[in-house]
């Protein structure tokens, strides 16, 4: 930490990566820089290495002709070459747009020909042809480098080669003409913080993905401030998994690990990730929640086939840290014999288990993008592992808000980042104004101007409130956000995420926009209520005989239920409880146009298609009709009719969480 | 030079000398070989029909005289000992089935071999716990055997003919040709040469694969019985016939694995072979080497014919 | 659970072809080795180390020379006996005739005579295999110990037969003879089993190691490999007979002090072709703890019943041993015919991958 | 187009059997440096025996073989090996108590060449070869796309990553002629399809000469260059797919019967 502290101090003049990555070749020219496991082992290169090969890789750009204000793109999985092609680019002041790798044609081309990309870094052989096969419908592309050659060694276009190669050539010539080097030295010197430093195409949820512009100067602040947030130093080690093109891995494995100079380290290939993660057992780590959720189911299922003897154990042992884990980890007091009993249990369960799953060394691991269930995130840190949730976006360069070590918690997303100016609008949207925050969107002023505020906040089209010590809560979509009737706000998406945490319900539509009350329909999950049912032997014939089950809608109700308190406990959405619900005879589905395929619920479409069941929902009725076409496994269309239930709850009373039947 | 004549000329000149010696010395051979052969056939009964190399032959002849003799040393009339013997080789044969084969089948066959080492350990142990470990003499006469010997006055010289040795040999004929019958005749036999070439056959056959075991091992140990009693009345009857027991093995590379005539022409060699070396030449080395020579001409044999007198040859496939 | 494997990554493939990769397992090692040479000398007692550890390292040695046969070629051999004995012949007869030279340099070269002679006894190998082969390594077994008894000159024509170790001396120490204390005698076999121990291991984890399990897994696949079968099967003898010689000559020299020709029988080789069944065929430290059970078994069969009050006879004993012996071997073969060894690397296994099963 | 120098391997009139069984009876064919020659027949027509008779393990009773244009009448397989004749067999014949890497790296013992002295203490010149060798092996499971399965013992792979293995050992003797005994028997048609483009990259890349034996008729046409059909020991029909397939004999022979 202190040492870090230093660096960002002495090295303040560093404004553009360029910069810094000549600053860590002289200052710790030694340390790993970035590592690969490739044939077997893990290839690393030191600062100095990673910088005469980005100076070489740049010479060769520059050679095809990428200049100041060019654009390249970087296609492909996580690679030394790709990241240090990435960083020649901006050597040479041009602007570096990577891709997602797995990125089908057209996509490739809305992102290549919306950006002139002149020139592009491909991965290997996949990625070259499609490139190759798109080349036509992109006038501006002028030539092909590569990284891996496998099956690439007897291509023969004429505007396609090896980085390898270009490395090769290149470090011959800067050996030779020492003006080579001077006339680069003098192009990085020239970099100016309000170059464009990188652009980076926002997944296209909400229409086509547009290019988020963001500039050298406020990357390198941002990341500046969370590196010093975090304490992170060149003695940290990370494993760059994550998409290149996605902003959490160029902010991660490239602006942070440039500024801290910590060694970043690519995986062999995405199959081997969980493996490779054990070996580099990395100190700083992230992923969405849905990693930590299926890994955890991994957890179980593999326990489950542990001896009796061993299992009784681990489960003991779990629950001391679900006991007193975060508690510990938060620093609060916790009595000696507990702390002996964690201890004992860090030994036989907690340390091998952290071990197994490569996480032994993480000082700082983070989560975001997703609500992650309360269950899921306390079981983490109840083993000790420092997992944290951040907010944040491409706009702002990733963090807006972050959860500071020792003030965690499941429900909120933590405090703003350093330096980082929030505030909530009338419309409850969360706008905010961050170091690292966005340009413009390439060419599309006009949305730009949608995004910024006049007095220059970003509008995050989130709606959130800060809750009462000052950590922030996100809600959902600031347009999906509605008022009932009485003027309570209606957050569905909230609402839904609370349901969807218990594992037997699979997916919820909540309505009540402009209604008088919240109700909400429900899928249940059918392995896991399966399971239920079985051990309960209460037989089924089909989902919708098991949906309909009067013990399912009991059991059903009793979590509904516990929603509404958790939901009583907070002030401004006691109002929102749940007053009625049903379970959908059939599993929402994207063939159905149900869900995105994201598998985001559609909630318009469903109101439509369900039209009885949401005017059931809401004219009393014990029971509903519907009738609705669906599409089974093999594709075939049919239509399934049923009579659903429909349940009433009682309230919980907004201060006290008293529980009514 | 002399060495040569000592080794190629003096000992026929020997054998032309004194033509008694000679004859003397093949029976003696001939008797010798004769057992070797009956420990082998054992050995090549449980090797065709359960592919097992069945080290334990030799432990088995050896812990069956044992069992016999400890029972009549214990009181026991000779005639219900042997009863009893008969009884306890049954008992090894189940136990054997269902404790070794029945568990390793489908493994290796270097594991069943292995297999057979543990068994003769055991069957060391517990021959000697049970019974002692101390030399004990065969009750010759109670069991119906002859004593003394025949002497013969021919070429000139005294041949002397030990009747236990004839009625070895006659007993040896009359086991290998009630075999070949019990192989040839019966169903169960027949179903013993099927599990040889192939267990479906066997199945086919309408026995199972466990009761063919049973009855071979068992089959294979009244042979070591036999063959156990003709020992312990030549010598006595202690753990050190284990080692003589292993001439067995030289006899086997001989006849080959699979061969039930191999097994008698093999030792008939060995037997008469080893004789004659240690008779005419050991003398040339200080004597003693009966020990290895049986070993010593098996070893020369498999250098130029590995698969044995009647084994058929072996084509590796790939 | 004891195992923290995180971050252990190789940057080289020196580093990953290393032959203990885990860092716990080197210091498992060191552990070991710590225990050997400091800690048992310390609290063991002259029984301890005159009966119990001497006996164990030396017969550990043979059992390591008769795994690189069996366990890592595939050659069934039942002489490994009589090539220890060959090795404490050898040694006897070189330093009775030279008794100047140094008594460890004629260990050493007692085990080139027994690898000589374990490569003649080899070259059938070539033609015969299986059961053939262990058949006719008994020939070697007979004929060698017919020799150790017949011919006078080995031993000297001592009149009992036997061979006597005279005193020989290290540093002006002595090592063998009946001046020698146990813990010299035992400080010297720990270090030359360790060496060869090391030996051995980069041996069977290199390219002759390969060759040898290659002959081993599918001779016609090797040869096709150009792996020529007579080198590789005649090498394997002659490290084997090697290790054997010298285990034999430290039996006689710094374990029993004097050795009839019987000490070198059949039974020997059997003994040994045990330990390295049930330590587990292809791993040395499978001979290690194949020795260990085999040669600690016994003790344990006769102080047991003492401890126990009732009193059985030395005779019973043996008896007993064989049985549990024999017992033992058809209960690895069945259960872990792969043997201790094994058993050691699922333990190993399960505690890499604790809490999981698996 | 085949003059004398750009055979690789020429079969004269070779006749092979066991006992008193003919395996293979009077045939003779070629094959050109740098192409896939298939030999396809229905079962038990000699295609096994033709390839032992080639990488020198069975001797064939007359007729001769020549390889890089000298004649050879018996020559033992690692003679074979050590002039480039490499192999994979029928049913996998890997070395099962080895890791993958280890089996591979077995595919280098002609290479390797450091003293048993060295191998002792494995240092200097044995530790260098061990590294080198492994980087070359490295090439080839990088290649062969089996990097997942380095460390992990043969015995325990299914069966189609085993056939790939197995490859891979007879590429690490960097052969000049590689023998292919049924490379995708018993895979299924994705295994199939990588198998080919594997054999077709080492074909192309390498330049290796290859010989396969494989049943799968489409794949056959679809990779050789030639083909030579054996029906009963005796050659039927040889040369371009189309050919082979036009040819009354192979029709009745082979092609009309399912396999």
């Amino acid at each position: 930490m202190a040492d870090s502290r230093q660096d960002s101090g002495r090295s303040a003049v560093e404004d553009t990566f360029p910069k810094l990555l000549r600053m860590h070749a002289r200052v710790r020219a030694d340390r790993p820089a970035f590592r690969h496991k490739d044939r077997g082992i893990w290839q690393t290169w030191t600062w100095r290495e990673v910088y005469d090969n980005v100076r070489a890789i740049a010479l060769g750009l520059h050679k095809l002709g990428v200049a100041e204000g060019d654009k390249v793109a970087i296609v492909g999985a996580n690679r030394p070459l790709l990241y240090w092609s990435l960083c020649a680019a901006q050597m040479l002041r041009a602007t570096p747009v990577p891709v997602y790798a797995d990125a089908v044609a057209d996509e490739l081309v809305h992102v290549l020909a919306n950006a002139d990309v002149k020139v592009a870094a491909a991965q290997d052989q996949e990625q070259v042809d499609k490139l190759l096969s798109i080349a036509d419908r992109l006038p501006t592309l002028e030539h092909i480098v590569y990284d891996e050659d496998r099956g690439l060694r007897d291509y023969v276009q004429p505007n396609l080669s090896a980085l390898d190669d270009i490395i090769e050539a290149s470090a011959k010539a800067l050996h030779s003409e020492a003006s080579l080097g001077r006339s680069l030295d003098e192009l990085i010197d020239a970099g100016r913080a309000d170059d464009a430093s990188i652009m980076l195409y926002t997944s296209g949820t909400t229409g086509r993905s547009k290019g988020v512009v963001l500039s050298a100067g406020r990357s390198v602040q941002a990341a500046r401030d969370t590196v010093a947030f975090d304490g992170l130093t060149d003695r940290d080690e990370q494993l760059a998994y994550l998409p290149l093109a996605w902003v959490g891995d160029h902010y991660l494995n490239y602006a942070q690990a440039l500024v801290a100079g910590s060694c970043v380290a690519c995986p062999e290939n995405a199959d081997t990730v969980a493996q490779d993660l054990r070996e580099i057992g990395p100190s700083f780590y992230f992923a969405p929640p849905r990693v930590f959720e299926a890994q955890l189911t991994r957890i179980m299922i593999r326990m489950e086939d542990a001896s009796g003897l061993k299992r009784k154990m681990f489960d003991h042992f779990i629950g001391v840290a679900r006991k007193w884990g975060e508690k510990i980890l938060n620093g609060e007091s916790v009595p000696v014999l507990s702390r002996l009993h964690y201890a004992l249990g860090e030994f036989l369960v907690y340390g091998p288990l952290k071990n197994v799953l490569g996480y032994s060394n993480i000082r700082a691991a983070y989560t975001a993008g997703e609500a992650i269930g309360g269950e899921l995130f306390s079981f983490y840190r109840s083993l000790g592992l420092n997992l944290k949730q951040l907010y944040g976006q491409t706009e702002a360069f990733l963090y807006v808000t972050a959860h500071a070590n020792g003030a965690v918690r499941s429900d909120t997303v933590g405090p703003p980042a350093p330096n980082v100016d929030i505030r909530i609008a009338d419309d409850g949207e969360v706008q905010f104004k961050s170091p690292g925050q966005f340009v413009a969107y390439y060419k599309e002023p006009e949305k730009t101007a949608e995004t910024l505020t006049p007095d220059g906040y970003v509008k995050t089209g989130d709606a959130g409130f800060f809750d009462a010590d000052g950590q922030l809560r996100i809600l959902d979509r600031a347009k999906d956000v509605g008022k009932l009737k009485d003027g309570t706000i209606f957050a569905p998406k909230y609402i839904e995420n609370k349901l969807k945490f218990f594992p037997n319900i699979k997916e919820a539509v909540a309505f009540g926009d402009a209604c008088d009350f919240v109700t909400v329909m429900l899928n249940i999950e059918l392995t896991a209520v399966g399971n239920w049912a079985e051990r309960n032997n209460i037989s089924y014939a089909s989902y919708q005989e098991l949906a309909g089950h009067r013990q399912v809608y009991e059991m059903i109700a009793r979590h509904v239920d516990e929603v509404n308190a958790s939901l009583a406990q907070e002030p401004r959405m006691a109002g929102a409880q749940i007053a009625r619900f049903l379970i959908l005879p059939k599993e929402l589905d994207a063939d159905d146009g149900e869900l995105t395929r994201t598998q985001k619920v559609r909630r318009g479409f469903i109101a439509e298609r369900y039209e009885p069941l949401v005017k059931g929902l809401y004219d009393g009725s014990k029971i509903a009709d519907i009738s609705t076409e669906v599409t089974f496994e093999d594709g075939r269309k049919g239509t399934i009719s049923g009579r659903v239930a429909i349940v009433d709850l009682t309230r919980h009373g907004a201060s006290q969480g008293s529980k009514a039947a | 030079m002399g060495l040569l004549y000592q080794i190629f000329i003096d000992p026929f000149m020997q054998m032309g000398q004194a033509p008694d010696l000679l004859v003397q010395t093949l029976w003696e051979g001939l008797v010798g070989g004769v057992l070797y052969a009956l420990i082998a056939l054992g050995f090549v009964l449980i090797f065709k029909a359960s592919g097992v190399f069945n080290f334990a032959q030799g432990i088995m002849m050896v812990f069956a005289a044992l069992t016999l003799v400890g029972l009549y040393e214990k009181g026991v009339p000779a005639p219900l000992a042997l009863l009893l013997a008969i009884g306890v080789m049954y008992l090894l044969a189940l136990g054997v089935e269902r404790v070794v084969l029945r568990p390793l089948v489908n493994q290796p066959d270097i594991m069943l071999f292995m297999a057979t080492f543990g068994l003769t350990y055991i069957l060391i142990g517990a021959g000697q716990l049970v019974f002692g470990g101390d030399p004990k003499e065969m009750p010759v006469t109670a069991l119906g055997l002859p004593k003394g010997a025949i002497d013969l006055k021919i070429l000139g010289g005294l041949v002397s003919l030990q009747k236990i040795d004839i009625a070895a040999a006659i007993i040896a004929s009359i086991m290998v040709a009630g075999l070949a019958v019990f192989f040839q005749k019966t169903r169960i036999g027949r179903a013993l040469r099927a599990v040889a070439d192939d267990h479906q056959a066997a199945l086919s056959v309408g026995i199972s694969l466990n009761q063919i075991w049973v009855i071979v091992w068992f089959t294979a140990g009244i042979v070591a019985l036999a063959t156990g009693i003709m020992w312990g009345a030549r010598s006595d009857v202690s753990f050190a016939l284990q080692v003589i027991s292993l001439k067995a093995l030289p006899v086997l590379i001989l006849g080959g694995f699979t061969s039930v005539p191999g097994a008698i022409v093999g030792g008939l060699i060995i037997g008469i072979g080893e004789k004659l070396g240690e008779f005419y030449w050991g003398p040339l080395v200080g004597g003693g080497i009966e020990s290895w020579l049986a070993y010593a001409i098996a070893l020369a044999f498999l250098l130029f014919k590995p698969e044995g007198l009647f084994g058929e040859k072996i084509i590796e496939r790939i | 659970m004891f195992y923290r494997e995180v971050g252990q990554f190789k940057t080289s493939y020196a580093a990953d072809q290393a032959i203990f990769p885990i860092r716990q397992d080197r210091i498992g090692l060191a552990l070991i080795l710590a225990v050997a040479f400091i800690g048992i000398p310390l609290i063991g007692g002259e029984f301890m180390i005159a009966s119990v550890m001497i006996p164990f390292l030396v017969l550990a040695l043979a059992a390591i020379g008769l795994n690189i046969l069996i366990g890592y070629t595939g050659l069934i051999s039942l002489g490994t006996g009589a090539f220890m004995g060959v090795g404490a012949y050898a040694c006897y007869k070189l330093s009775t005739l030279f008794p100047q030279v140094n008594i460890i340099v004629w260990i050493i070269s007692s085990g080139l005579v027994s690898c000589a002679v374990g490569v003649l006894f080899g070259l059938p190998s070539l033609r015969i295999k299986g059961f053939y082969l262990a058949i006719a390594t008994l020939a070697a077994q007979f004929f060698l110990q017919w020799c150790f008894v017949r011919v006078g000159w080995l031993y000297n024509n001592n009149p009992s037969g036997a061979i006597e170790v005279p005193l020989h001396t290290l540093f002006g120490i002595p090592i063998t003879g009946a001046t020698a204390k146990p813990l010299t005698r035992y400080y010297v076999v720990l270090t030359i089993v360790v060496v060869m121990t090391w030996f051995a291991s980069n041996l069977v984890h290199g390219r002759i190691g390969r060759n040898w399990m290659a002959v081993r897994d599918m001779d016609i696949a090797a040869q096709l490999m150009g792996i020529r079968l007579l080198p590789a099967k005649l090498l394997a003898f002659a490290v084997s007979s090697f290790y054997a010689g010298v285990a034999g000559a430290l039996m006689v020299f710094l374990w029993l002090g004097a050795a009839e020709p019987e000490a070198f029988n059949i039974n020997e080789s059997f003994v040994l072709l045990f330990m390295v069944i049930i330590g587990g065929l292809g791993s040395l430290i499978g001979s290690f703890l194949g020795a260990a059970l085999i040669h600690i078994l016994p003790i344990i069969v006769r102080t047991t019943p003492g401890a126990l009050g009732l009193s059985i006879g030395s005779a019973t004993a043996e008896h007993l041993t064989y049985i549990i012996t024999g017992g033992l071997i058809l209960f690895f073969l069945i259960v872990e015919p792969h043997g201790l060894a094994r058993l050691w690397q699922i333990a190993k296994q399960k505690l890499r991958v604790w809490p999981f099963p698996y | 187009m085949s003059g004398a120098d750009d055979i690789l391997l020429k079969v004269d009139n070779v006749s092979l059997s066991f006992g008193g069984v003919r395996a293979i009876t009077d045939v003779s064919f070629d094959i050109r440096k740098g192409e896939i020659r298939a030999i396809i027949g229905p079962n038990g027509a000699g295609k096994t025996s033709m390839l032992n008779v080639i990488n020198g393990f069975y001797h064939p009773q007359n007729g001769s073989i020549s390889f890089h244009g000298q004649t050879r009448a018996r020559m033992k397989p690692y003679e074979a090996a050590s002039q480039g004749i490499a192999r994979t067999f029928q049913n996998v014949a890997l070395f099962k108590g080895m890791s993958t890497l280890d089996n591979i790296l077995a595919g280098r013992a002609l290479k390797m060449k450091s003293s048993f002295f060295w191998q002792m203490f494995r240092h200097g010149p044995a530790l260098a070869e061990e590294i080198e060798h492994r980087k070359f092996c490295e090439e080839i499971i990088d290649f062969l796309e089996i990097e997942h399965i380095r460390k992990a013992p043969v015995g325990t792979l299914p069966y189609g990553l085993q056939k790939r293995v197995e490859l891979g050992r007879a590429l690490a003797m960097e052969p000049t002629l590689l023998l292919l005994d049924e490379p995708m028997a018993g895979m299924n048609l994705e295994e199939k399809q990588d198998m080919s483009r594997f054999i077709i990259d080492v074909n192309q890349h390498f330049g290796t000469t290859i010989a396969l034996i494989e049943h799968d008729i489409g794949v056959v046409m679809d990779l050789s260059d030639r083909i030579v059909v054996l029906e009963y020991g005796h050659k039927i029909a040889d040369g371009n797919p189309e050919e082979v397939k036009s040819d009354q004999k192979v029709i009745d022979a082979y092609l009309g019967v399912a396999h």
